[in-house]
């Protein structure tokens, strides 16, 4: 049996526990709604205004950089497990790589890219 | 077991869906929301083959991963270019961006 | 039918509706709300080929980074998210005509090969595939050189993207 | 004797002659099973995470010279059951224009997010849980659900706080997932395997001491990924009232919060597993499954127990500087680390253990020691440049 059977029901078992509590909670507790109690919550205040807000470009440029980083990690994970038997050669390529991905930090921190503000 | 035929179905299926979103969307970011579809069959054509080839030889899923890091530069350029059009022409619909018509 | 078949049938009819939805919502956070559950369908029927390292990195790096890409762009582009006549271009009827057609001869051409009768092998005992994936990563006679060029090509989309959308003041 | 070895094995035989004894095929017997013993450790879990809040309450309270719950049975024991009957009992409100399909997934997929990552602990040399050969990704995968969570959360409510806090949260759970995923490369290398039971197995001397600067890392990283203070940029009570779970009550509340809890005790567990050992212990863990459960989570407790006195130590961090560390700092050490220890891996093939250790360790040291000088200098620099001394002012002249 695959080992990604029991994964599976992990899965299962990690929504049926969550989903159970909150079922749970939704018998037990009172509904007694009404339009106040549903108002969005501002500090106790009037809410202003509906819930859209602009984000600045800053957000994707950390997202866009996560992006890159994750997928170049995600390619060295292979070489990490086969590293002990390849010798000093994959060593290199894999340095190659980790460089080549640095000069691309250093030109996005250079452009002053990084910057919150 | 699975026939193999089933996967290249599949495959089909969600290639041809994202095919009628990159050719019926508006908005920009739906479209590449399509294209993110295509590779994904892609994807799973390479992984079936290899599965169902000789699995000693990984070829399909080194192209599998070569895909995830070409759909990942084409995701975050696509979407840093929609973001750009935005800012001068406040608009992500496809039709509306038409600079290059006259 | 057996136990596997069917669980392939239940993902696969779920990955193709999410997949649909994602082509037809008109609220874009919930196409790419979709998107992600059609990705890990997708996951799944990696998981299903046995293909664990594709799995994984399916859900790290198309839920984990490349759909909160999305999120985030149309975050940043939100004012068009609502109210903005149809979804649909005016040719859709067109696109729906080409994705059946690409639909139809995909199939002919399953049907028409003749390798689709293959049928799984068995994994040899000490068969790693992480590991043979490794190998064939880094091997001078293998796939060295794509292992560099993704680098490169990461690098260039990292470069120009961010040239693209920061904002010069 | 057989059953203090390896109790999974000796449960399961016995539940699989039950059950075949009522006609039941062998799969579907296996199946359900494995389902019970699931369920029965995911069960353990949620007791443990109730005691987890007594704990948490108990260790701040000292840290702020308090006693924390004491009224409630003997030290308070009691305070955590009367909080769930709380939180059960408590009306649950949903906010007028929320999305009420995501409202509702979004603790449900956080809770999931943090009780998956138990399917690839092992617990003992015969439970190693389910081991796949890519358990540290499917950590980071795991983590990856956890920030579709707090999106969901803070984008279904309907609230501009939470939907501040989400993105804020996301944006630094993104950025510091870079030095974690660079340093689990590290444990990966020694083990030449992605599996987390063969990294503890080949753990005869402690990773820690092998690339501690590695731990020290994964350490920070790891309180980043929870949103936990310093970095716990999401809830900035100060700004953003609660942060992106500012709609939710009762039990869907209640879900965020156990669910921060367990997966900082879970962090806990896997710095313990990547770093120092797991449930290894000088061979105690060989004399019985349940011995080596106890090392493994008191290990977990003490790194739990680091995770809370930080929290309760360091103020939160504004989140340009949070940001800056990370990409300036944390990313590139961490990428730094990673080619010299793999370089120091290569040279240091054929050389004798004790030369290895000491070779890895100082290479640690030193990684450690150059970046903190460039990062001192940096600073000066900076601050020279800002007060208008010294070099840096003299040369933008």
């Amino acid at each position: 049996m695959s080992s990604w059977v029991y994964i599976g029901l992990f899965l299962l078992v990690g929504l049926i526990i969550p989903v159970g509590a909150i079922v749970a909670a939704w018998v037990l507790a009172p509904k007694k709604s009404n339009p106040i109690k549903q108002t969005t919550y501002e500090c106790g205040i009037e809410t202003v205004g509906d819930s859209w807000v602009q984000f600045k470009a800053q957000y994707y440029i950390f997202a866009l950089v996560f992006l890159i980083f994750d997928v170049e990690t995600v390619f060295l994970f292979p070489w990490a497990v086969k590293l002990n038997s390849l010798g000093m050669f994959a060593v290199i390529e894999g340095i190659v790589f980790i460089l080549i991905l640095i000069v691309g930090l250093v030109y996005t921190w250079r452009k002053g890219m990084l910057e919150w503000v | 077991m699975v026939p193999l035929s089933w996967y290249l179905i599949f495959s089909a299926a969600l290639f041809s869906i994202g095919l009628f979103g990159v050719l019926s969307r508006r908005n920009l970011i739906a479209i590449l929301l399509g294209i993110e579809l295509m590779l994904n069959s892609v994807n799973v054509n390479l992984a079936a083959f290899w599965r169902y080839g000789d699995v000693t030889n990984i070829t399909g899923q080194v192209f599998a991963v070569i895909v995830f890091a070409v759909a990942a530069a084409e995701v975050s350029v696509g979407l840093a270019l929609v973001i750009s059009v935005y800012r001068k022409r406040n608009t992500v619909i496809a039709d509306e961006i038409d600079m290059l018509k006259f | 039918m057996t136990v596997d078949q069917i669980i392939f049938l239940v993902i696969a009819a779920g990955t193709l509706i999410a997949a649909f939805r994602v082509v037809t919502t008109g609220n874009l956070i919930h196409a790419a709300f979709w998107l992600i559950a059609a990705l890990f369908g997708v996951a799944a029927i990696f998981a299903i080929l046995h293909a664990s390292f594709l799995a994984v990195v399916q859900v790290v790096v198309y839920i984990g980074a490349i759909s909160m890409l999305f999120i985030f762009a149309v975050m940043l582009t939100r004012k068009d998210m609502r109210d903005q006549g149809p979804q649909l271009n005016r040719n859709w009827g067109f696109g729906a005509f080409l994705a059946a057609l690409a639909f139809a001869g995909l199939v002919f051409l399953v049907h028409g090969w003749s390798g689709v009768a293959k049928t799984a092998s068995a994994f040899p005992s000490d068969f790693d595939a992480v590991g043979a994936l490794g190998n064939a990563l880094v091997s001078p006679d293998a796939y060295v050189l794509p292992f560099e060029v993704a680098s490169v090509l990461l690098v260039a989309a990292l470069i120009g993207a961010v040239y693209v959308a920061y904002n010069r003041k | 004797m057989d059953f203090l070895k390896d109790p999974l094995k000796v449960a399961a035989d016995w539940l699989l002659g039950i059950f075949s004894g009522w006609g039941m095929p062998d799969l579907w017997a296996q199946v359900l099973i494995g389902f019970l013993g699931i369920f029965i450790l995911v069960a353990l879990l949620m007791v443990l995470d109730i005691f987890l809040v007594w704990i948490e309450r108990k260790v701040v309270s000292r840290f702020q010279s308090r006693i924390g719950p004491n009224r409630l049975g003997p030290f308070g024991l009691i305070q955590p059951f009367a909080d769930i009957i709380k939180l059960l009992i408590k009306e649950d409100t949903t906010p007028e224009g929320a999305d009420r399909t995501l409202y509702n997934l979004a603790p449900i997929l956080s809770m999931m997010s943090v009780l998956i990552l138990w399917a690839v602990v092992p617990l003992a040399p015969s439970i190693l849980g389910v081991d796949l050969n890519i358990g540290v990704l499917y950590i980071i995968a795991a983590g990856a659900i956890g920030t579709l969570s707090i999106i969901m959360a803070g984008w279904s409510s309907n609230n501009k706080y939470s939907l501040i806090g989400a993105f804020r949260e996301a944006a630094v759970m993104l950025s510091f997932e870079i030095p974690m995923l660079t340093v689990m490369l590290i444990p990966t290398i020694f083990a030449g395997s992605m599996g987390i039971g063969a990294i503890t197995q080949a753990q005869d001397t402690w990773n820690f001491f092998l690339a501690p600067l590695a731990a020290v890392i994964f350490l920070i990283a790891a309180i980043a990924e929870l949103g936990r203070s310093p970095f716990d940029m999401g809830e900035a009570e100060s700004e953003l009232v609660s942060g992106y779970n500012i709609e939710y009550s009762g039990m869907k509340f209640g879900m965020f919060y156990a669910g921060e809890l367990l997966h900082a005790f879970t962090f806990g567990g896997f710095w313990a597993i990547l770093f120092f050992g797991g449930y290894r212990f000088f061979g105690l863990e060989q004399v019985s499954a349940f011995l080596a459960i106890a090392i493994l989570f008191f290990k977990a407790f003490i790194g739990y127990w680091i995770i809370m006195w930080v929290k309760y130590t360091l103020l939160r961090i504004r989140i340009d500087h949070m940001l800056a560390f990370n990409w300036k700092f944390l990313t590139p050490v961490a990428f730094v680390l990673l080619m010299t220890t793999a370089l120091m891996n290569a040279l240091l093939a054929d050389a004798s253990n004790w030369l290895y250790i000491g070779g890895m360790f100082l290479s640690n040291i030193l990684v450690a020691w150059i970046s903190l000088e460039v990062a001192r200098s940096a600073s000066r620099w900076e601050r020279e440049r800002v007060e208008g001394t010294g070099y840096a002012a003299r040369r933008t002249e």
